[in-house]
């Protein structure tokens, strides 16, 4: 039977002075229910709080209200105090009558009957309260890292560090990712693999890291501490463990042509390859599309000539499940493709090309070792024109956001080109210049000033081949008001930033939201700019948002500490807010399983003592749900019910509003 | 040419070979009833109570002569799938006219039956198509009705309504909704209408009043009515059925028109549609917040 | 209870945004109407239609309900489940006699407790502009459990 | 009195005592003395009423107080919204109550003989008001044995009593569990009831056994009881069904033709064999 | 003798409503005609059997049987009389009227209901005798007649072809009625409409003998197979008597009402614990059938079922305890073929 007592607060006089306390507190002891009913001038001082558990042990006490300010200031404190008198801190509720009657109304008589009421609903909702204990889920203390980028490294060798074991997973054949094709890296121009390639040779080598290359999430299953993921290992037909990287095998393979994905198809490789000559790990695998043995049961020299017998053209795709507590998803960006821009050559001009194909030319490990030199011809640049904003903030035709990272490479790219070709012009077409880094305005500005990168605020309209082989482009000086034409050896287009393909399926895998671009949801985009809705995925890097290195690794280093913290205590616990579902009444509509937003509602199969089916029902997974409700809004039976939340709480809290 | 040949052929057949242990169809009824008298304008399907048809369930080949099938066989037989004396009797096979094909279809989607479970012996109009899965069903369905069905009567009837003042409609209202006696024939004759315990039903809290009274039966009208936004096929089952001759069809069709309108949703014509009540789209009216 | 005549507005509201509003609005001091009364649910989900039918049966002149903008909700989409829910609800409840302008949608952020106190208001000096809802709520409750002769002092006040 | 019958008698609650998991006795006292008497003089033993709480509905248990007493008890596990509302009920609280309805054990017939009460779980309350009734008259029966059982030992209910009647020497009182359901002290026997009741003794001539319980103990025992002697026309049970009214109008507690609000709800074996089985 | 142009009926109806009467009469609304309280202008339907029964007059759908106010804890009762104004039940018919008989026994066979009672008490029934009978009727089979009203307080009889109709009145409150009524009532004699010929006929006794032994017959569930478990039927019959009790809460106190309810629905008989004794609509359809046609002869002498034809008017699935209880005859004669040639 309830027994409730219900303390109502002055706060000093923020109450009081509105509120007739007293009169509040008469009021509620004449509810049923209610057993003690008293006003006090600080119920979240310790005399205040001593009054509660006073009560509660010496009157049994069944729940109790505390009228006062709002729950999200005091909730917490006075629950811990009715935990600490021995009651269960969910059967202790919170009416507002402070920030939502004292603060808002003058009028003495209006705000004390509102007082009243507010009273009443909240003990209407605690005479249906049920003590509820907070779930309790073990956590698997090793993460799961998406992405081998420089995000996924810096996160997985965090996360290393910390003592906790990480299966990093990469799609491609090593890690390394974007950052391993820059040349040079702004705003200090430090050579991008100089200090990328100790990250990943420590990633590798690190005793509670375990790599997963050529490696993707087919499937996800469990919740945040409780993850199975199966991870669909790619056939590589070599064998890593026989494998010493010697390089017979690809110095062999008689596919010479095969354009380099690392290079921008500025380079080549073979049909068995390793991407690049750093690469983690350093072991090759066969292009099975490209491999005529594979293809056609032909060649098969590789596999002749390892000295090692590593090669086995018997591969087959393997699925692999792992077990982790959480999840970093660092899938990265790639570039958005020029091809629809048909007034810059929609991706058909050859010396048209993107700038990561300008990191290669102007990398010292790349194809021409570090010389600028034009696809078309091999000849050297002497005028190039950068544009930016190539898909950027474009509404119509590309994408409307700002890619970030495009002003500091172009100018990068505009400085590099100036020191490797010392005569040569530079023509960067900008629309604005965000430089908002530590160092990045004076790293544009070293650019114009000292490098003599010439830059022109404008669009550029066209951009077309003439006879001789030369780039006309077509632009506008819109600080000069006036048309402007640039004939260029090369054309470097600073396309925009977006996910990588097929993120959109890893997100619906792990429930983790995206926007209409497909960069991953933030679970709030100022206080939780690391979480997702998908409680224990964190976001690292650009499948977020366009970010540049040091801003890819702080986000990184974050989803590092949050899956640290995670994993510091045996168990997670969460609010018992939790929905469930009465099998008896449920219909499977599964209106409820479309509904979640947590994929927490799956079917449950009732089987007799036989084992046999008899019916299928929804069931909620204690650990994915959030407790938002939804499903028991949508549910026409209201076959389930939200534990703190329950329909007869709210019925009965509306009911307390009848008008006479 | 009569259809009913090949139909009983067909029955007899899946019979037979084991295929299915019962057919749900219609039989011609001899004497007496024709169903409750049809109200002028009230909004129902003529011969409500069946006309001279009535469902037949049959069990054995032998018996699939009985089967019969024309225009007066309007009684929705998709209702049956609710019933656990004949969902016992699964895998079935149900006479479908194309109403109860639509029904089937949403009831397909919403996982009433197991794949494999139903099948159809489908007609468009009083031609005969044979005997049909749920998803050539769906495919007959939308080849049959490529634009939303709507009686314009009852949309002329909703433009009436809908220039009234909201007080005048209320009062319009209640005066019908006055007359029910909370019988629940709407929703037994609604395929749609299957939850194990209608939450009319449920006392722990009693949302909806049970009360043959004003309050009761608005809210009991309402909630009927909303659960089947985006569900409901407009097969006219709940108003053939209402004795009292309730104007369900207009809020049925209205809702299917709202769902139409706002959502571009048409129930049963897809048997993996996602509830509408359930999903979201970021592009949903959004007009009506402040 | 409230004084006599003045109208019941009964808001369902978010635990995120909306609640959070309108303790803005308290600490920023921000005076509105005391008519209104919050329910407090985790999420605009979790609204049944049964609980604003339930609110109107009971008297309600105007219900209101409010929950995180597009994009904003704790729980990523219940706000949108919720807002599809409504689009149908408010034209079927229309429909049939309770006004649109007696249902009132809103979006409000943590942040805009100016938006709550000024919502509040506005929907206030509407529904007394209105009138009282009871004689024309086609979803009203009319039982008579106390005849009004055998109300005695020991009505509850 | 209005005339209306459907109108109940308040009643305070005077005593609360938890007997089992969600499992209540309430002692409840007539506010107005009228109301009791004119209860007492009706009263035998094995008729039911109807408690209710206003808004939430009225429900059917016995009586499981014997005559005599100026209160009646009842005894309830939670089931539901009416029996939800009792439960959250205080001492001094009032609730309603329409009875006494229904028929009676015929206990002036078993003047002189011997009766065994086999009783499970929550279906000792309402053989209670009989073995009370015939412990207040104890001279004027014979022997008097109770076989009570339940899952486990924090599901038996009436624990205080049952150790009062162990302790008498006119009373022989067998309690047990069902295997796994024993604590470590407990005493009582460890079994069915239909097992435990195999060693009871013959029935005497005349004697009646009086079975209560759930659906499966009774069928169980009723065997045992025939090996123990006992006709059919000797063994009495009372049926439990759903009901609204209590006085033979809502229509839904008949079994056949047999209205339980009328005509039970004590029923001989031999009465209960003659109900369509499928009905009950 | 006294009669009344049938084209009049109105103008009875006016005279008793200012005679104080409160007139309740077949009366058409949306197309439906409807037992309900008749206002100046409506026209009065004889020639429709209304979709309702008379019985709605006597037990309403709903109604208030206690009130409490609500005082802390506590809760005060409120005395709740039955209201019963004066009232005319105009036109019902002679189906409906006997239904009376099972009503009057059922809510008074021990404890006596005073809601019923008083407006019992407070009716007069002016029946119409019937015209014409449809393919549903079946009053004969079950002891009925369309031309008499017994238990009625007066009876309209068709006369002149339907152009007439003879008002005899049969007890004091009848003569009342008519006294009322005089000035719209005329002298003079007509000559009484032929009873129309109920076509729907069955054998009840052997039905009877059939139920007494069938209780588990497999015919049920075959019987029972298109009921889909509404309560169109026992709602529309005259006999149908079955309630529930809900309370209803408010700010103020308390009303407990007493709705129909009925044995067709699923969650009629559920015990709390799950248990549900009539767990399918074949044990549901035989509680219906049994009820009506055997326990209640049983128990109260009288049939639950005066062959009035409406749960087959109203059955969404043109089910009727006519079409039942003709398989049962059928089933029962000796000579008749296996149950499923019999034509249903």
């Amino acid at each position: 039977m309830s027994r409730l007592g219900v303390f109502v607060c002055h706060c000093g006089e923020n109450i009081g002075r509105t509120v007739d306390c007293a009169a509040v507190a008469a009021a509620a002891a004449r509810f049923p229910g209610v057993v003690h009913s008293v006003d006090y001038k600080y119920m979240c001082s310790d005399p205040g709080q001593s009054m509660i558990k006073k009560a509660i042990a010496d009157l049994k006490l069944t729940g109790v209200v505390v009228a006062a300010c709002s729950p999200r200031m005091h909730e917490r404190t006075f629950r811990s105090a009715a935990a600490q008198a021995g009651l269960n801190p969910y059967l202790l509720e919170m009416a507002n009558v402070r920030e939502h009657c004292s603060w808002v109304h003058a009028d003495r008589a209006a705000a004390t009957a509102k007082a009243v009421e507010l009273v009443r609903l909240m003990v209407e909702k605690t005479r249906r309260d049920r003590a509820l204990r907070p779930v309790r889920v073990p956590v698997e203390p090793t993460a799961m890292v998406v992405g081998g980028g420089i995000a996924g490294i810096q996160a997985a060798l965090d996360i290393a560090a910390g003592g906790k074991k990480v299966v990093l997973v990469e799609s491609g054949p090593s890690i390394g990712g974007h950052m391993a094709r820059l040349s040079e890296t702004f705003p200090t121009l430090d050579c991008s693999q100089c200090i990328l390639t100790p990250r990943m040779v420590e990633a590798a080598s690190h005793p509670n890291i375990r790599l997963m290359t050529y490696a993707e999430v087919a499937a996800v299953e469990g919740f945040v501490g409780n993850f199975e993921v199966t991870v669909r290992r790619k056939a590589r037909f070599v064998d890593p463990d026989k494998c010493t990287g010697c390089g017979d095998c690809w110095n062999r393979c008689p596919q010479k042509r095969i354009p380099s994905e690392f290079d921008a198809g500025l380079g080549a490789r073979r049909a068995i390859y390793v991407p690049f000559p750093q690469a983690v790990p350093n072991k090759p695998v066969i292009d099975a599309e490209r491999c005529t043995m594979l293809k056609q049961g032909k060649c098969g020299l590789c596999a002749k000539v390892c000295p090692r017998g590593a090669v086995d053209f018997k591969d087959r795709d393997r699925l692999e499940k792992v077990k982790v507590g959480a999840v970093v998803l660092a899938t990265g960006f790639e570039l958005w493709d020029h091809a629809s821009y048909g007034e810059y050559g929609g991706g058909r001009l050859a010396d048209v090309i993107d700038g990561f194909a300008f990191e290669r030319l102007a990398s010292a490990s790349g194809p021409t070792g570090g010389a600028i030199k034009r696809p078309s011809d091999g000849a050297e640049p002497k005028t190039v024109v950068f544009i930016q904003c190539c898909g950027s903030r474009d509404e119509k035709k590309g994408l409307p956001y700002c890619s970030k990272i495009c002003c500091m490479y172009t100018a990068k790219h505009a400085m590099l080109y100036r020191h490797k070709v010392h005569d040569g012009e530079a023509t960067v077409f900008y629309m604005d210049i965000r430089a908002t880094g530590k160092g990045y305005e004076e790293f544009v500005r070293r650019a114009i000033d000292n490098d003599g990168a010439r830059y022109v605020r404008g669009r550029v309209s066209r951009v077309y081949r003439r006879q001789d082989g030369r780039l006309v482009v077509k632009g506008a000086d819109t600080l000069a008001g006036r048309p402007v034409t640039v004939l260029a050896d090369m054309v470097v287009l600073a396309d925009a930033v977006r996910p990588r393909r097929g993120s959109e399926r890893l997100a619906q895998l792990f429930g983790v939201g995206y926007d209409q671009h497909g960069f991953y949801s933030e679970a709030h985009p100022k206080l939780r700019p690391v979480e997702t809705a998908a409680a224990g995925v964190f976001l690292a890097g650009a499948c977020q948002a366009p970010k540049d290195i040091p801003d890819a690794v702080a986000q990184a280093s974050a989803a590092a500490a949050k899956t640290l913290g995670l994993f510091s205590q045996p168990q997670l616990e969460r609010e018992p807010v939790i929905a469930r579902v009465n099998r008896n009444l449920c219909s499977h509509c599964r209106s409820c399983v479309h509904t979640c937003p947590y994929g927490a509602v799956k079917d449950f199969e009732v089987k007799d003592r036989a084992g046999s089916v008899l019916k299928v029902v929804a069931e909620v997974n204690e650990g994915l749900c959030q407790g938002c409700g939804t499903c028991v809004a949508v549910c026409r039976s209201h076959c389930i019910d939200l534990d703190g939340f329950t329909d007869e709480q709210i019925h009965a809290q509306i009911a307390a509003l009848e008008a006479a | 040419m009569s259809p009913t040949p090949s139909l009983r052929e067909d029955a007899a057949r899946l019979l037979r070979e084991g295929r299915v242990k019962l057919v749900i169809g219609y039989r011609a009824h001899a004497g007496g009833g024709q169903g409750p008298a049809v109200p002028e304008g009230a909004c129902r399907a003529p011969l409500a109570g069946g006309g001279g048809r009535r469902p037949a369930f049959i069990e054995e080949a032998h018996r699939a002569g009985e089967l019969v099938f024309d225009g007066a066989c309007s009684q929705n037989l998709a209702a049956y799938l609710k019933k656990p004396e004949v969902r016992a009797r699964m895998p079935l096979a149900i006479v479908a006219s194309e109403a109860v094909g639509r029904s089937l279809v949403s009831l397909a989607a919403e996982s009433q039956f197991a794949q494999g479970a139903l099948l159809a012996l489908a007609f468009r109009g009083e031609r005969y198509e044979g005997v049909k899965e749920v998803e050539e069903l769906a495919a007959l369905a939308r080849e049959a009705a490529p634009e939303p069905r709507r009686d314009p009567d009852i949309g002329r009837r909703l433009a009436e309504l809908a220039a009234w003042p909201a007080q005048r409609r209320a009062e319009w209202w209640s005066a019908r909704f006055s007359r029910c006696t909370r019988c629940y024939a709407c929703r037994a004759a609604c395929p749609g209408c299957y939850c194990q315990r209608c939450v009319t039903e449920r006392n722990v809290p009693q949302w909806v009043s049970t009360a043959a009274l004003g309050h009761g039966n608005y809210a009991w009208n309402m909630i009927r009515a909303f659960h089947q936004a985006g569900r409901c096929t407009l097969c006219g089952a709940c108003a053939s059925a209402c004795p009292q001759g309730l104007p369900l069809m207009l809020l049925n069709t209205f809702l299917a028109a709202q769902a139409a309108e706002q959502f571009d949703v048409e129930a049963g014509l897809d048997p993996a549609a996602k509830p509408l009540i359930g999903t979201w789209d970021p592009e949903d009216d959004n007009s009506f917040f402040t | 209870m409230s004084q006599a005549g003045a109208p019941r507005i009964t808001a369902f509201v978010c635990n995120w945004c909306t609640y959070a509003g309108a303790d803005l609005a308290g600490t920023s001091r921000l005076q509105y109407a005391p008519e209104v009364r919050i329910v407090k649910l985790p999420c605009t989900g979790r609204i049944s239609p049964l609980f604003i039918l339930k609110a109107f049966e009971g008297g309600a002149d105007a219900v209101l309900v409010s929950g995180c903008h597009p994009g904003d909700c704790h729980y990523t989409s219940g706000n949108y489940h919720a807002r599809r829910r409504w689009g149908l609800l408010r034209k079927l409840l229309d429909l049939t006699g309770i006004d649109s302008r007696r249902l009132q949608f809103s979006w409000i952020s943590a942040a805009e407790g100016q938006k709550f106190a000024d919502l509040i208001n506005d929907l206030t000096a509407k529904v007394r502009e209105a009138g009282p809802f009871a004689g024309a709520n086609p979803a009203r409750k009319r039982l008579a459990p106390a005849p009004e002769e055998a109300q005695g002092p020991r009505r509850e006040s | 009195m209005n005339g209306n019958i459907y109108q109940p008698v308040e009643m305070r609650i005077e005593r609360a005592k938890d007997e089992a998991p969600e499992v209540r006795t309430l002692r409840l006292a007539f506010a107005h003395a009228p109301d009791r008497e004119a209860f007492f003089r009706r009263y035998r033993v094995g008729m039911f009423g109807l408690y209710g709480v206003p808004g939430e509905g009225e429900s059917t248990f016995c009586v499981a107080s014997p005559p005599g007493r100026d209160y009646i008890e009842c005894t309830f596990r939670r089931a539901g919204r009416v029996t939800a509302a009792l439960l959250d009920r205080e001492v001094g609280h009032p609730v309603t109550f329409r009875g006494p309805y229904g028929n009676h054990f015929p206990i002036e017939s078993w003047r002189g003989k011997d009766l065994l009460f086999v009783a499970g779980g929550i279906g000792l309350p309402p053989l209670r008001s009989v073995i009370w009734n015939i412990l207040d008259r104890r001279a004027e029966f014979g022997r008097v044995a109770v076989v009570y059982g339940a899952r486990t030992v924090a599901d038996l209910v009436y624990k205080d009593e049952l150790a009062g009647w162990a302790g008498r020497s006119d009373v022989e009182l067998v309690t047990t569990v069902d295997p796994g359901g024993e604590t470590p002290d407990w005493k009582g026997r460890v079994g069915f009831v239909p097992t435990v009741l195999k060693e009871m003794p013959a029935a005497a001539p005349g004697a009646a056994a009086l079975v209560c319980g759930p659906p499966i103990m009774i069928r169980l025992s009723l065997p045992v009881l025939s090996g123990l002697g006992f006709r059919p026309t000797a063994i009495y049970s009372t049926l439990e069904n759903r009901m609204k009214c209590g006085v033979g109008k809502c229509g839904r507690c008949n079994v056949g033709g047999v209205y339980v609000c009328k005509d039970g709800p004590v029923f001989t074996l031999e009465e209960i064999q003659r109900l369509p089985q499928a009905d009950l | 003798m006294k009669s009344l142009s049938a084209d009049r009926l109105q103008d009875l109806a006016a005279a008793l409503s200012a005679a104080g009467y409160r007139v309740v009469a077949p009366v058409e609304a949306d197309g439906v005609v409807r037992f309900a309280p008749w206002s100046p202008g409506a026209a009065i339907r004889t020639d429709a059997v209304p979709v309702n029964s008379l019985k709605d007059v006597f037990f309403p759908p709903s109604e208030a049987i206690g009130r409490w106010r609500r005082s802390g804890d506590g809760f005060d009762a409120i005395e709740t009389r039955p209201e019963a104004p004066k009232t005319a039940a105009l036109a019902a018919r002679p189906c409906d009227v006997a239904a009376l008989a099972m009503l009057d026994a059922v809510f008074n066979w021990d404890f006596r209901d005073s809601f019923y009672d008083a407006r019992r008490a407070a009716t007069v029934v002016a029946a119409l005798a019937c015209s014409e009978a449809d393919e549903e009727c079946f009053c004969t089979s079950v002891g009925g007649r369309p031309d008499a009203a017994p238990g009625a307080d007066a009876l309209l009889r068709p006369a002149d072809g339907g152009r007439t109709l003879i008002v005899e009145p049969l007890t004091d409150q009848g003569r009342d009625l008519a006294a009322a009524a005089s000035g719209v009532l005329q002298d003079g004699a007509a000559a009484p409409d032929a009873p129309p010929e109920v076509r729907r006929r069955f054998d009840i006794g052997r039905v009877g003998a059939w139920l007494a032994g069938n209780f588990d017959s497999p015919l049920w569930k075959e019987l029972s197979l298109p009921c889909l478990g509404c309560a169109a039927c026992a709602y529309a019959c005259p006999a149908c008597h079955c309630f529930d009790i809900q309370d209803e809460s408010g700010p103020n106190g308390v009303v407990r009402l007493r709705n129909w309810d009925a044995c067709g629905l699923g969650l009629f008989t559920l015990h709390a614990s799950g248990h549900n004794p009539r767990p399918d609509q074949a044990s549901r359809w035989r509680q219906r059938v049994m009820h009506k046609l055997a326990y209640a002869p049983e128990r109260f002498k009288v049939a639950a079922c005066t062959g009035c034809g409406r749960c087959g008017r109203v059955c969404p699935r043109g089910m009727s305890l006519a079409d039942t209880a003709e398989r049962i005859a059928a089933a029962a004669a000796p000579a008749a073929g296996p149950a499923a040639g019999v034509p249903a």
